[in-house]
């Protein structure tokens, strides 16, 4: 198995998980389409792993630490959008203008 | 504690007082108590059966006895003492605090006891289920306790203090009915008039105490019986000064209109305040300071003399016109302490203060008379009365007294007192003044026998039922007119004259005039004038004709409305002195301090702010700022537009960084 | 191409297809299965890769937690279960889609030029030999991350509490 | 020297607590309130042990000071102590301070910020003491400004809200807002030229700022010639502005009626004190020549004021507004004292500005809670008070008649006394000028009575209003009691017994006057 495929893969579901966070409306979506990325990323470090044989598993452990991280962002994101939702009523992020000048 | 001036000073007069002893130094007890009782009266008289009032009585008999004990022992011993009691010190200058013992303050000391004694009495019940009623007691107790302040004053600044706080008294006891506002304001008028007064007499202690170095009266009228320098160059200042102080209290013109508006007080209230306080004080004042009047002020006298006359005349023709019976004792009471003054201002030490004497038994028989006649019928006016002597048969008896008292016929106190003031008069020589004490009386006669008439004969002619009063207040009103026939009889010329000896107590620097036998032209012409008086008043309100149109037989109109809106005075104050001072002044200065001083304060801070920004318009921004200001409002500029951009949505925002990454990335890979 | 190469390719099929079902599904719900689905993929590419341990991570973790989290999510804010037309950026889609197109475009284009077709070994990896890496030479990062968790742990708390008493004295 | 630590004490004890306070959270009103009445209290009982430990026999000198060296860079140095002159005032200050602290526990305005207005109390206080007790030029500025500052806050955030048009503004403006930048506008301006005056004689009395150093110099005549009339001019400026004399007087009305009724009442106090106290410890011992030079303006200024401040009364209907100007009338009796530069005239400055504390003072704590109650200080909406609050209309009366310089009660020997001492001013001054002052005075009683019994008549008596009758007002409560039957009776018992502050006073002054005006 060559790396190539893998890595296009990997980079298509980057793609993808673009569009949803650009398109989706919905705040859970959304978050739901960055979990893509991160996965794509992970496909990467472990396939560059595996083609590098490397004898530390740089790339397995960072792939752990990036799922760690993704468990911690996920938990912050969904209690910030329970919040919004609990303060706006909605979990639409097209509502959340806070952000304006 | 004795200043040893003082004593030498006794030792030139009569050496045969005493120092009062025990009796003398405990005097102190009789000013003190009427404070006290005061205080108490305020907070626990609700609670008391009586409301307060028996501890006002209790007071007052108390001062009553103490007084009268005192009197028996300067009759009997003679008594003349001061003592001091130092508050504090002030440069060089002592202040103190006393009482001092002698014939003078003793009469006073009695006076008032006896007078505040009786109204008290009367007052329980004339007050009776009035408003305010605790109130009215812890006042009236506290105006007795202010003049014993002020007539055992041995130092001019207790004096002032006593002569001001009659004032504050006499302010809360004609105020009493305060929800009306004509009440309040005579209170109002009573207080300024005298405080106007009392600037004169603040000003005449200031000179004489800076002159002589002290404030001790005693101190004072040593120096200005022996030639003292510093004080002989203001003596004349100082005795004029002070007599403005006596002519607020003693009503004499043209300071006396407060007089008559304090009537508006309670009836007891004007009793006590016409016959034994308050207007007696300046009597006292010029009693108190009579040698040195004597020895250094004697053209001060001249003064005191015409204002004298001019009261007493100016007085009793304005009572002729009243309609309003307490209005009528008002002037008459006006018109005799212009009498007492003239006394004094002719010299006539003695008879000054015998006809106070006399005057406040039969002064205070005649309000207590009144009250008791307006208690009655609930009016003031005699227009309403009539008849009332068959209804009200004791009080009309007292009454009488008084009249008879009053208008001058022997063997009644008035007839002794006034008989030996025209007496100093005529031996003094001022005959025209001594003419127009003797028209004087003739009109006293004549108001007093109008008064009498219109109240108590005729037909009734108001429409409720009068009846007898109390005995609370009957009593009073029968003891009184016993002092109204007696009290003459203790100064009588060539039979009796302790009441010389009584105030006398410096002998040898008063000199004066002292009858040996009476006076034959001033006691005839004395008693003529009162016989024709009373004689002409019978006949113009009784014989011809019935009361109500006696006024018109003597009516000549521009006199009468000239008396009856007497002669404009208050008109004047009000034209001249009030308005412009309350309206015109005041309101020029507060429109002065925001239009003006504020203005101009506003104006500097908005001049400041100008200022101010005209430097940093012109100098600041223009010049310095002005190049950085263009570089900023470029950016500013722009950045108005390219804020539109932001509209706060993440999507987009995030969409613009990547289209920007992909951007670069493609200029990356194709261009470099 | 070996048949191990044919299942791969396979494999790569379904993660991308997955994938694209998760941005494009109108159900939030089928959103969140579909993710599953994704990431099951992705922990059996894994094990091709001979990561079993990551692989066996990713199930437990994501699929077991994560998931399960943001059904909670969606339930909580209440989003429609059922198809929603609601669920899209329309005005967004062509400019988004021409924009994940050119990065996918140019990532392809340099991971093309980058890489040529090296064969990726796949060996076994040793659990334990991971595990003494993690807790030797990346025991810092991974107490690190241990209270970045616990962090994340307070913080969700603090954030997503109903009772509101602690946060009015914040706003004090 | 003594350790002068009871004096510090004084001095610092509220502002500590002020620190102290910072630290309880704001919820602890009651905790706030014990605390800012237990310091207020240690501080009156540490002054009345200063007081025991004085000695009257000596009155004449600085006691219970200390001197200790504090920025050494300008022989500036922490010099403290009490005289006769300084002890009445010093006591009047912290009695003033504890009793205006329990009013404020029930009777906190808008908007109730118990903590914030508590510590503003007490720095005043740390002002106002500080003042009193220090000997040295550059510490005598610091306390002298610091008192600006919380009145500044008082009166700009507990203050009057109504908005008014001011002339020569074209805008209408809050009253507190103009008042407060009033009042700290003018009397910055005035320390402003103080500070120069300090300046001025530091260096030319031999790079010293101590106050008594300072006398010593001035009494030997080191200052003279237009250096001295320069110095003097600014130093007039400073103190005339705080006292307030005419015509710098116009943001004392403006203040008073806007700041809250503990501010009034400090303001009337104590602080308007600390001109005149000025004037008796810096202005004139240390430049006699000037003042002599000086003392016939100053004595038709507050002629000037006692009149203009009368009339003024005269036209006003805003209760408070009319005690304010009355202040502006009896600091002038004061003035009229001082100016005399006898002893008997600053003697009764002395007592007329302790008398003026306690009855101004009790003034604006009465009007100020009968504005509370009705919402109004226009009198001609009041009357008939006597009838809805007996026992507020009482002290009232009782107050207005103390205020008018009744016998009997503290005021009059204040008036009395300077009338006396402007009769015989120093010899060499011109006598017709004070004279005519004096009369002038005199007259300014007259008025004075006449626009205190007027406002009674409108306040006080009659029948009540309609707009009253059926609103339910509250007559003082027990906490306004407390802070008002202190000052009743301190009033009666000064008016009675004004040895209680000639016994302190008077030495002082004769060795004051004698020093420094040869007899």
């Amino acid at each position: 198995m060559s790396i190539q495929p893998l890595l296009i893969a990997a980079a298509a579901l980057f793609s993808i998980g673009i569009y949803g966070i650009l398109v989706r409306r919905n705040a859970v979506m959304v978050l739901l389409s960055i979990e893509l990325i991160l996965n794509s990323v992970n496909i990467n470090f472990v396939a560059f792993n595996a083609m590098l044989s490397d004898v530390f598993l740089n790339g397995q452990i960072f792939s752990i630490f990036i799922i760690t991280i993704a468990a911690a962002e996920v938990g912050i994101g969904l209690a910030i959008v329970l919040m919004l939702f609990r303060n706006r009523e909605t979990a639409n992020i097209n509502e959340f203008d806070l952000m304006k000048w | 504690m004795v200043n040893q001036n003082f004593i030498n000073f006794l030792a030139e007069g009569q050496p045969e007082y005493t120092d009062g002893g025990v009796l003398a130094e405990f005097t102190w007890l009789i000013v003190v108590l009427p404070f006290l009782a005061a205080i108490l009266i305020t907070f626990f008289g609700k609670y008391l059966p009586l409301q307060g009032a028996e501890l006002a009585l209790g007071t007052v008999l108390f001062i009553f006895s103490y007084s009268a004990a005192l009197l028996y022992q300067h009759a009997t011993k003679g008594i003349a003492n001061e003592f001091f009691i130092n508050v504090g010190s002030i440069g060089s200058y002592d202040l103190e605090f006393g009482w001092v013992v002698d014939g003078l303050s003793i009469m006073m000391y009695f006076v008032v006891g006896t007078v505040s004694s009786l109204v008290f009495i009367y007052a329980t019940n004339y007050m009776q289920g009035e408003i305010r009623y605790t109130f009215f007691f812890t006042s009236l107790t506290l105006f007795a306790g202010s003049m014993l302040v002020l007539v055992s004053s041995p130092t001019l600044l207790q004096l002032l203090i006593g002569w001001e706080l009659v004032g504050v008294c006499s302010y809360l006891l004609i105020g009493h009915y305060w929800e009306k506002k004509e009440n309040s304001s005579a209170a109002m008028k009573a207080f300024i008039t005298n405080k106007i007064a009392d600037v004169g007499l603040m000003i005449g202690i200031i000179v004489l105490a800076l002159s002589t170095k002290t404030l001790r009266i005693s101190e004072i009228l040593y120096q200005s019986t022996h030639d003292y320098a510093d004080i002989k160059t203001v003596a004349y200042l100082g005795g004029v000064l002070l007599f403005i102080g006596a002519m607020g209290k003693s009503a004499q013109f043209p300071l006396h209109v407060w007089l008559p508006d304090a009537m508006a007080g309670p009836t007891p209230v004007s009793a006590l305040m016409h016959a034994a306080t308050m207007v007696t004080a300046g009597v006292y004042l010029l009693g108190r300071m009579f040698p040195f009047y004597q020895g250094m002020a004697s053209q001060a006298l001249d003064i005191v003399l015409l204002f004298g006359v001019i009261t007493l005349l100016g007085a009793g023709l304005v009572a002729v016109v009243q309609d309003d019976l307490k209005k009528v004792l008002a002037y008459s009471t006006v018109s005799q302490l212009g009498y007492m003054v003239t006394a004094m201002g002719s010299g006539a030490y003695t008879a000054g203060l015998f006809h106070l004497w006399t005057h406040a038994f039969f002064k205070a028989l005649l309000f207590l008379g009144a009250g008791s006649v307006i208690h009655a019928v609930h009016t003031n006016n005699m227009s309403e009365m009539g008849g009332l002597r068959k209804e009200m048969p004791r009080t009309f008896s007292t009454f009488i007294i008084g009249t008879v008292a009053l208008a001058g016929l022997p063997p009644l106190a008035g007839f002794f007192s006034k008989d030996e003031i025209l007496a100093s008069l005529n031996h003094e020589g001022h005959n025209l003044y001594f003419i127009i004490s003797v028209l004087g009386a003739f009109i006293t006669a004549f108001y007093m026998t109008r008064a009498v008439l219109l109240t108590f004969f005729g037909d009734y002619r108001g429409d409720g039922h009068p009846h007898e009063s109390d005995k609370m207040m009957t009593i009073p009103l029968i003891i009184l007119s016993g002092f109204a026939i007696v009290a003459g009889w203790a100064n009588i010329p060539g039979v009796y004259t302790g009441f010389t000896k009584w105030v006398t107590t410096r002998k040898n620097y008063i000199v004066e005039y002292h009858p040996e036998s009476f006076d034959l032209v001033a006691m005839f012409s004395g008693l003529t004038s009162g016989l024709l008086g009373i004689g002409l008043a019978y006949y113009v309100y009784q014989m011809s004709g019935n009361a109500t149109d006696g006024d018109e037989k003597i009516k000549i109109k521009p006199i009468w409305n000239l008396l009856e809106n007497k002669y404009y005075l208050d008109f004047f104050y009000f034209k001249f002195i009030i308005d412009p001072v309350k309206i015109t002044f005041a309101k020029f200065v507060d429109s002065f301090n925001s239009n003006v001083l504020d203005r101009f304060v506003n104006g500097v801070g908005t001049t400041a702010s100008k200022a101010g920004g005209i430097v940093y318009t012109n100098l600041d921004q223009g010049g310095i700022d002005k190049v950085l200001n263009l570089s900023s409002t470029g950016t500013d500029t722009i950045g108005s537009k390219v804020k539109l951009i932001q509209t706060g949505k993440t999507q987009q925002y995030l969409m613009y960084f990547l289209i920007g990454v992909i951007v670069i990335s493609l200029i990356i890979l194709l261009v470099l | 191409m070996e048949a191990i190469d044919i299942f791969s390719y396979f494999l790569l099929l379904l993660l991308l297809l997955s994938g694209v079902k998760v941005v494009t599904t109108s159900n939030v719900i089928h959103a969140a299965i579909f993710l599953v689905f994704t990431l099951a993929t992705t922990a059996v590419l894994f094990i091709l890769l001979s990561a079993e341990f990551v692989a066996l991570v990713l199930i437990l973790v994501y699929i077991g937690a994560v998931i399960v989290l943001f059904l909670f999510g969606v339930m909580i804010t209440r989003a429609p279960l059922g198809p929603n037309a609601e669920l899209d950026n329309d005005q967004n889609k062509l400019l988004a889609a021409v924009i994940s197109f050119s990065i996918f475009g140019i990532f392809t284009y340099i991971l093309l030029q980058t890489f040529d077709s090296t064969v990726v070994i796949s060996e076994g990896t040793s659990t334990k030999l991971l595990g003494e890496i993690l807790l030797s030479r990346f025991v810092f990062p991974f107490e690190l991350v241990s209270f970045v968790l616990l962090g994340a742990l307070i913080g969700g708390i603090t954030l997503a509490r109903k009772d509101n008493a602690l946060m009015d004295e914040d706003q004090i | 020297m003594e350790s002068g630590l009871g004096l510090t004490v004084v001095v610092f004890l509220p502002l500590v607590s002020a620190i102290f306070i910072f630290l309880i959270p704001k919820k602890q009103e009651m905790i706030i309130k014990l605390v800012t009445l237990g310091s207020a209290l240690l501080t009156f009982a540490v002054s009345l042990i200063v007081a025991l430990q004085f000695d009257f026999n000596n009155a004449g000198d600085l006691q219970l000071g200390t001197k200790v060296s504090w920025i050494s860079s300008i022989n500036s140095n922490y010099e403290i102590g009490i005289d006769g002159i300084s002890l009445p005032l010093l006591l009047l200050s912290t009695f003033i301070s504890v009793l205006a602290i329990i009013y404020s526990f029930e009777h906190l305005p808008e908007p109730k910020n118990a903590k914030g207005m508590m510590s503003l109390i007490l720095i005043l206080e740390t002002g106002m003491n500080g003042t009193f007790v220090a000997l040295d030029l550059i510490l005598f500025f610091v306390f002298f400004e610091l008192v600006l500052l919380p009145m500044y806050f008082m009166i700009g955030i507990w203050g009057d809200k109504t908005v008014r048009s001011v002339s020569g503004l074209k805008n209408d403006i809050e009253t507190r807002l103009y008042a407060s930048i009033k009042f700290f506008v003018f009397t910055l301006f005035g320390s402003a030229f103080m500070l120069l005056g300090f300046l001025g004689l530091y260096f030319r009395g031999n790079r010293t700022f101590s106050i008594p150093e300072l006398i010593e110099l001035g009494s030997s005549g080191a200052f003279t010639g237009t250096f001295a009339t320069l110095v003097f001019a600014v130093l007039f400026l400073g103190f005339a502005v705080k006292v307030p004399m005419w015509p710098l007087h116009t943001w004392l009305p403006d203040a008073h009626t806007a700041a809250p009724t503990v501010g009034s009442v400090l303001l009337a106090a104590i602080l308007l004190k600390l001109g005149s106290y000025g004037f008796v410890r810096i202005a004139l011992p240390i430049l006699p020549e000037q003042a002599v030079a000086w003392a016939p303006a100053i004595a038709v200024l507050s002629a000037i004021g006692i009149i203009y401040g009368s009339l003024a009364c005269l036209a006003q209907t805003d209760l408070k507004r009319l005690i304010a100007f009355s202040s502006v009338g009896h600091m002038g009796f004061v003035m009229l004292g001082i100016s005399s530069l006898t002893s008997i005239g600053i003697n009764a400055a002395m007592i007329g500005m302790v008398a003026h504390g306690i009855i101004t003072g009790l003034l604006f704590f009465v009007s100020g809670s009968m504005a509370h109650t009705y919402h109004t200080r226009d009198m001609e909406r009041l009357g008939g008070n006597m009838k809805l609050l007996p026992k507020t209309g009482a002290i009232l009366a009782f107050t207005a008649m103390a205020s008018l310089g009744l016998p009997g009660l503290a005021g009059f020997w204040g008036e009395f006394m300077a009338l006396l001492g402007a009769y015989n001013p120093l010899p060499g001054l011109n006598i017709t000028i004070f004279r005519s002052s004096m009369v002038a005075g005199a007259i300014g009683t007259v008025l004075t009575a006449g626009y205190l019994l007027w406002m009674l008549q409108r306040v006080n008596l009659g029948e009540p209003k309609e707009e009253w009758l059926d609103k339910e007002l509250h007559d003082a409560d027990n906490y306004e009691l407390v802070a008002w039957i202190p000052l009743v009776i301190l009033t009666v018992l000064i008016g009675v017994f004004p040895k209680l502050i000639f016994g302190a006073t008077n030495d002082a002054v004769i060795a004051l006057v004698s020093k420094a005006f040869g007899g």
